[in-house]
């Protein structure tokens, strides 16, 4: 199986898929369906596009990080795709395009490739947002994700200009033989602003809140999951490839991370709308898979992404389905749960799995977080996280209350909506009881990182 | 007073930018680089994955890659996989304005009623502009140009058209269909690329003698593709933007 | 000198991006920025006395001095990115002027 | 049931066999509750006797437990408070929302408590910790009150993550998580940090200064009876942690010479005299019997942690002591709350009065729980209280001494008041006709509890003797009991001689009682003023302001804790404003400004 066509693929079935209508969404299930079905089946290595090896041509990328990767954001996609298809039909071609993105931007070895891909998955990005109907938003988004992108084409040039190469692991060698590290610093941080528009860091992610508050259950699982999910994980492991931490840097980096979770976390407890809660919690916890990236800790920063990523699908699906008719203030929604167990069931697990608590994988994730960044004895990393930990049960606490306390509220919930986001929760509790996948998971992953860059301790 | 600061700001930082790149002892000064520590003189010597005795012009036969314009080999060739995606790019942003405006079927109305001097001028007009698309995109490989220029071209020949006929508006549905099978064809060289060689989007065309019109495997192909594909999108998207506000 | 230039755009952009409140003004300032950025990179690739890399009847060998072609390769795919942003980008904008009859930010009464 | 693991299990699934149960019957789903937490207590009780506990583990994954004398101590205690309490539950069917959810919750706190206290590893702890507070969370809403119970979350989670950092700490410092191995070794650069968050988290739990503002809000609107629960049960566990850190830890920091007591030490001591002070007078100010007690609960807690802070055989034993004699009272306390609001419908005193009339048994066993609740002879209370004064006293802890009498002269204070409001008096006329002496179940709960409240003040050497097993097995010496006394540093004290001597007291008390004139009736609201009508006679009830004078010395004072925590929630939510405002807008300006301010900051140190 050669990898190259999980871009192939999806790209050629879009650009059919403007020919007809109707086919268009079978395509578009078809195509996600095919890559992850042709998942089990890939090998570990190189695949060259268009014959020249590297560093002269682009190649693919394939390593069990990777591959655990795409199956989160494929599985996570056609989850999303499943249950919306037939509310966006119209929508098939942009998504067999962003699914084409996703995929290209998690697996290219190269840098100038990754931008391409990252302004292919931007632009169906956009334009999924465009079905919240609020084409402000979308337009600040869309000005906030080019400004992002050309920061980063910015700092890849002069990474150019400087190494003479656009290879990620030719440039990662060659910027791990220099002995003073000062002159890469002005590029990684114009790369890590860049990205840190789309992985909604903290200064730079004023795009969020319009987008996710009038998020509907496509462009909210969309953008806070899937899209969350593999940006995160592409700039992660550029991070962790190719980024060193120096000096002043070290200090933006970690304001800037510090201030993502700590503020994220106090404007989700301050806010009274379930949408704006869930939005800033994600602004903290992409800031917490960040500030584990960046410690270094790779595997459970991937892990914790996957968790994250399955929470805020469950959680994002359900609100956006709940308010689509009297909005999403906490007290309009209050007790939506009292006729549907089965759906306040899957949003009581994936909240409690971002807090962090027994049985749930975010507890065994953010456990060994600790436990090594205790072994580090990273404390500002350990007291940002606890704290947060502490903020978010108490908003999660808050809404959960609510949300079940009995009341005269009748929503009701797709019974295919009910059905995926089920078998969703119970893959939170799996991977929270039985470790062992995890781990021989995380182990196979680390084996297979090739750790360029260097992390540091905050 | 905030566009004074907003001015000071950029400028300052611009400044401080210049000012760390020149401190910069890996940055190359303006003129200074040296090609022989980047990927590039690889491109020019058309050594990345095997040896050659130099490359001469009209001489030289199937280099690895064979087009005389080495950005041409560049886009086309050594990373045409971006050019792939930079297709999406166009692809999806054509397809999004036609999502995001694609409800009203009017076409805008035009301030003036075009007359028959203007008919047949733009016609005429229209011929000598899609030739020049045509050849450009043909002769990407040996001169400047290329398919998105060439499509560029032919979109504007289309403009001059749409302009000067009412009626042309209800030809354009061609477009789309010519947009997807273009595409489709992009992929399916790829694949083929694939199914020969081992390697998506691969040349497995004979590169010919360096300099001539029918060399470059298959990078003409891939232009007229994406002169063809670029035209199309680039009129959709004017077609769209033409068209009433709302109703 | 271009390099200057180049930053010189790009900071421009960022200026109407900074002081801009209009719609397609914000459009025309993110495209300065493209276009700046561009120009830098293409200052990236130029070596002094260097050809253009296109074989010719002129410039037949690879022994001769060129400029850096791959700069160029890139700034053709940022270009045509850039025109498929700014497409939708206006997209969005006509969108917006529907919605609030007006291209500027403040008058359209949202927070 | 000799197995841990299956104690465990088979609790969890009567709860969900009672969850499903209540669909069929409620009443027998309440009686599945009573019998699933006698049988936890009976096993607990004698297997904890005998020694006979099965600590292996086969059926759960990661899970392993171990016993000691200490986890037994503790256990009997709140299974016993689980028990009693239990026998209320088919009483209190009607007014929960949702009857079936709390039977479950019921015995799922349960069999996680039994969880906290019997494993021997730290994350294993962890988790049931959080399972107790999760499951107890949703217990106090079924009364109606949500902000109860996030307020009981947001002292509960900051206890807990700062046991999680506490139990990573320990795991880095010794490199496993098994507690007794992982406590054995706390030395290094990281003891004192571990000490303050285990101090933290134990005191978080059970609700000391300054972390106390969730007790009276959970203890007043919680089920009535369900209240007890948690006073009595679930407050304990913040007991055992302290007793962790304070006593199974070796003393951390420089030692303060004059008192020979470590700083940290006297620190916690400190905070524990702070917490009896604000207890007892935030007690004083209460109007409703629930939060009263939930005061009364407060200031117990500052009597542990002095007792244990102070790390000796007397102190240690006092603080143990206390631990069961203070469950025992303020159950006792909260089931007789109960039972009268059962009836009534409100816990208020000015709106109660002359329950004593119908409900005379209850009365008694109130009386009996705030006798020992002030620590006066001869309830179980007063030998804590002995215990812990000698320890005191003898250390020369002036200000904390202060304070442990403060709060003895304090309760006084305040436990009379509900028994004069609610049931002394006369009858109020709306409730003469209803009101009926509670049910058999209820009453022979609140017996058991009297009689040991009594036994425990008499005749306490037995208790003690089991205590002296958990404090040698701690590593500390055995206090000197005979059988009928005990040895504390200035004297033996007597239990049984003082309890004879107060009965005689009692005795010739209730003689002249009998033999003295009656005194006359008046009708409760019988006011009369000169010449005006009074519109809200309800405020001439003369429990309303009752310490009003004493009350006005310190109100500006008494609510410091609570102030700094509402100033930091608004601080909180004002930093949110701000970001939101900076940032989350509708200006595509803010990014590209950010973007520009970031570089200039890092570019500037190429110049600077």
């Amino acid at each position: 199986m050669n990898i190259a066509l999980f871009v192939a693929i999806p790209l050629g079935f879009a650009f059919i898929s403007i020919l007809h209508k109707k086919l268009a969404p079978i395509l578009l299930i078809a195509a996600s369906l095919f890559i992850i079905v042709g998942l089990s089946f890939v090998q570990n290595g190189e695949t060259v596009i268009g014959g020249f090896e590297a560093p002269y041509g682009i190649h693919l990328l394939m390593d069990s990080y990777r591959l655990t990767a795409l199956y989160i954001v494929n599985i996570l996609f056609l989850s999303v795709v499943l249950l919306n298809i037939r509310k966006y039909h119209q929508m098939s071609t942009v998504l067999l395009i962003s699914l084409t993105g996703l995929n290209g931007l998690i697996m290219t070895g190269d840098l100038f490739n990754l931008f391409v891909f990252l302004e292919i998955s931007g632009i169906s990005a956009y334009l999924i947002t465009s079905t919240n109907k609020n084409p402000l938003a979308s337009f600040q988004y869309l000005v906030a994700g080019t400004v992002g992108s050309s920061l980063y084409l910015f700092g890849l040039i002069l990474l150019y200009a400087m190494f003479g190469s656009l290879n990620l692991a030719d440039l990662s060698m060659q910027v791990s033989q220099l002995t003073d590290k000062t002159p890469v610093l002005l590029p990684f941080l114009l790369m890590f602003l860049g990205l840190g528009v789309e992985v909604k860091l903290l200064p730079l992610n004023s795009w969020v809140k319009g987008i996710l508050k009038d998020a509907n259950t496509l462009s909210g699982p969309m953008i806070a999951s899937v899209y969350a999910a593999a940006m995160s994980l592409v700039f992660g492991r550029i991070l962790i490839d190719l980024f060193v931490f120096e000096g002043r840097f070290i200090v933006i980096v970690s304001t800037i991370l510090l201030v993502s979770i700590l503020a994220g976390e106090a404007m989700a407890y301050q806010s009274k709308n379930v949408k704006e809660i869930l939005l800033y919690s994600s602004v903290a916890q992409a800031g917490l898979v960040v500030l584990l990236f960046v410690s270094g800790l790779a595997s459970w920063a991937l892990f914790m992404v996957m968790a994250n990523a399955i929470s805020k699908m469950i959680l994002f699906t359900i609100i956006a389905s709940a308010s689509e008719e009297n909005g999403d203030d906490i007290t309009v929604l209050q007790g939506i749960f009292t006729n549907n167990k089965l759906i306040g069931f899957s949003f009581t697990i994936a909240s409690l799995s971002v807090i962090g608590l027994p049985l749930f994988m975010g507890f065994v994730v953010k456990m060994n977080a600790l436990n090594h960044l205790f072994g580090e004895q990273m404390f500002l990393a350990i007291i940002a996280i606890l704290l947060a930990s502490v903020v978010e049960g108490i908003y999660f606490v808050r809404l959960l209350l609510h949300l079940w306390t009995p009341s005269e509220t009748t929503v009701t919930f797709d019974i295919r909506m009910k059905a995926v986001l089920f078998a969703l929760a119970v893959m939170l509790i799996v991977f929270g009881i039985t470790v062992e996948p995890i781990e021989s998971l995380k182990d196979t992953i680390e084996i297979g990182l090739n750790v360029g860059g260097t992390s540091w301790r905050i | 007073m905030k566009k004074v600061l907003a001015l000071v700001f950029v400028l300052v930082l611009g400044a401080l930018i210049m000012n760390h790149l020149n401190d910069n002892n890996l940055f190359a000064g303006f003129g200074d680089a040296m090609l022989e520590n980047r990927v590039s003189q690889s491109y020019i010597d058309r050594d990345a994955t095997e040896n050659n005795d130099g490359v001469v012009f009209d001489e030289s036969l199937d280099l690895e890659s064979g087009a005389a314009n080495t950005v041409t080999a560049i886009v086309a060739d050594y990373r045409s996989f971006d050019t792939l995606g930079e297709v999406t790019v166009l692809f999806i942003s054509s397809f999004g304005v036609a999502l995001l405006l694609g409800q009203s079927k009017k076409r805008i109305a035009l301030e003036f009623k075009p007359n028959f001097m203007l008919k047949i001028g733009s016609r005429a007009l229209f011929a000598v502009i899609l030739m020049t698309g045509v050849f450009v995109s043909i002769h990407g490989h040996l001169t400047p140009g290329g398919g998105f220029p060439g499509g560029a071209m032919i979109a504007s020949s289309m403009l001059l058209l749409y302009l000067a006929d009412d009626e042309f508006r209800a030809k354009m549905r061609g477009f789309k269909i010519l947009e997807s099978v273009m595409g489709v064809f992009y992929i399916i060289l790829g694949l083929a690329g694939l199914m020969i060689t081992g390697f998506f989007l691969e040349n497995f065309l004979d590169n010919g003698a360096l300099g001539t019109l029918f060399s470059a495997g298959m990078i003409p192909i891939v232009y007229i593709i994406i002169g063809l594909k670029v035209g199309s999108e680039i009129s959709s998207v004017i077609d769209h933007f033409l068209s009433e506000e709302g109703a | 000198m271009l390099q200057i230039a180049g930053l010189l755009l790009m900071m421009l952009g960022l200026y109407g991006l900074l002081t801009n409140r209009n719609v397609i003004k914000i459009i025309l300032a993110l495209n300065i920025l493209e276009i700046g950025l561009n120009i830098f990179i293409i200052s990236i690739g130029f070596v002094r006395g260097g050809e253009a890399p296109i074989f010719s009847s002129e410039t037949t060998s690879n022994a001769l001095v060129y400029v850096d072609p791959l700069p160029q390769a890139l700034v053709l795919t940022a270009i045509v990115i850039g025109v498929g942003t700014t497409a939708l980008g206006l997209a969005f904008a006509k969108q917006i002027y529907a919605k609030y009859h007006t291209f500027e930010l403040d008058e359209m009464g949202e927070e | 049931m000799a197995n841990i693991e299956l104690l465990i299990l088979i609790t969890l699934s009567l709860g969900l066999l009672s969850y499903v149960l209540y669909h069929f019957s409620p009443r027998l789903s309440s009686a599945l509750t009573i019998l699933g937490s006698f049988f936890v207590f009976g096993s607990v009780l004698y297997h904890g006797y005998i020694g006979s506990f099965d600590v292996s583990s086969t059926l759960l994954p990661y899970v392993s437990f171990s016993s000691s004398a200490l986890s037994i101590f503790f256990a009997v205690i709140i299974t016993f408070t689980y028990a009693m309490v239990s026998l209320f539950n088919p009483y209190f069917l009607k007014t929960h929302k949702a009857g079936n959810v709390h039977n479950l919750l019921f015995l799922s706190t349960l069999a996680f408590v039994l969880g906290v206290l019997f494993t021997n590893h730290f994350m294993t702890m962890f988790f049931f910790f959080e399972a107790v507070v999760w499951t107890s969370l949703f217990m106090i809403p079924l009364k109606g009150s949500k902000s109860a119970a996030i307020m009981y979350y947001r002292f509960s989670a900051f206890g807990s993550f700062a046991l999680l950092g506490a139990i990573f700490l320990l795991k880095a410092n010794s490199g496993t998580f098994l507690i007794t191995e992982s406590l054995a070794v706390v030395d290094g650069a990281h003891q004192l940090v571990i000490f303050i968050l285990l101090v933290v988290a134990g005191m978080a739990k059970l609700g000391a200064f300054p972390f106390h503002i969730w007790l009276p809000e959970v203890l007043g609107k919680a089920p009535d009876h369900t209240s007890a629960l948690f006073s009595g049960g679930l407050e304990k566990l913040g007991a055992f942690i302290i007793v962790f850190a304070l006593v199974r830890v070796a003393p951390v920091g420089a030692t303060f010479a004059a008192i020979d007591l470590a700083w940290s030490r006297y620190a916690v001591a400190i905070l524990g005299a702070l917490t009896i002070v604000f207890g007892t007078l935030m007690a004083i100010r209460q109007d409703d019997a629930k939060k009263l007690l939930a005061y009364s609960s407060m200031s117990n807690g500052g009597y542990m942690l002095v007792a244990f802070s102070l790390m000796n055989s007397i102190s240690v034993m006092g603080g143990l002591y206390h631990v069961l004699a203070h469950a025992l009272a303020s159950v006792a306390a909260f089931l007789a709350i109960a039972a009268v609001a059962r009836q009534t419908n409100t816990t208020k005193m000015s709106e109660l009065g002359g329950m004593i009339h119908k409900m005379p048994i209850t009365y008694m066993v109130y009386l009996i729980a705030i006798i020992s609740m002030a620590g006066i002879p001869p309830m179980g209370g007063f030998i804590s209280k002995w215990l812990i004064f000698q320890a005191v006293i003898n250390k020369g802890l002036i200000f904390v001494a202060v304070a442990v009498f403060f709060g003895s002269v304090g309760s006084f204070l305040y436990v009379f008041r509900p028994l004069a409001a609610l049931f002394l008096g006369q009858e109020l006329p709306q409730y003469k006709k209803t009101l009926k002496e509670a049910p058999s179940l209820m009453l022979l709960a609140m017996l058991i509890l009297s009689v040991l409240n009594i036994f425990t003040g008499v005749f306490p050497t037995p208790i003690l003797k089991v205590i002296n097993t958990v404090i040698v097995e701690m590593g500390m010496n055995e206090v000197v009991l005979t059988t009928f006394t005990i040895e504390g540093f200035n004297g033996l004290l007597h239990p049984g001689l003082i309890a004879l001597v107060f009965m005689v007291g009692v005795f010739v008390a209730f003689v002249i009682f009998i033999s003295l004139k009656k005194s006359k009736k008046v009708g409760l609201m019988d006011t009369y003023t000169a010449g005006n009508f009074i519109y809200t006679e309800e405020l001439m009830h003369y429990s309303v302001d009752f310490y009003a004078p004493l009350e006005r010395l310190y109100e500006k004072y008494i609510d410091i804790a609570r102030n700094v925590y509402r100033s930091l929630d608004h601080k909180i939510k004002e930093f949110a404003r701000l970001i939101k405002y900076f940032i989350f807008t509708y200006k595509p300006e803010i990014t590209a400004f950010w973007v520009v301010l970031i570089l200039i900051l890092f570019l500037w140190g190429d110049i600077a």
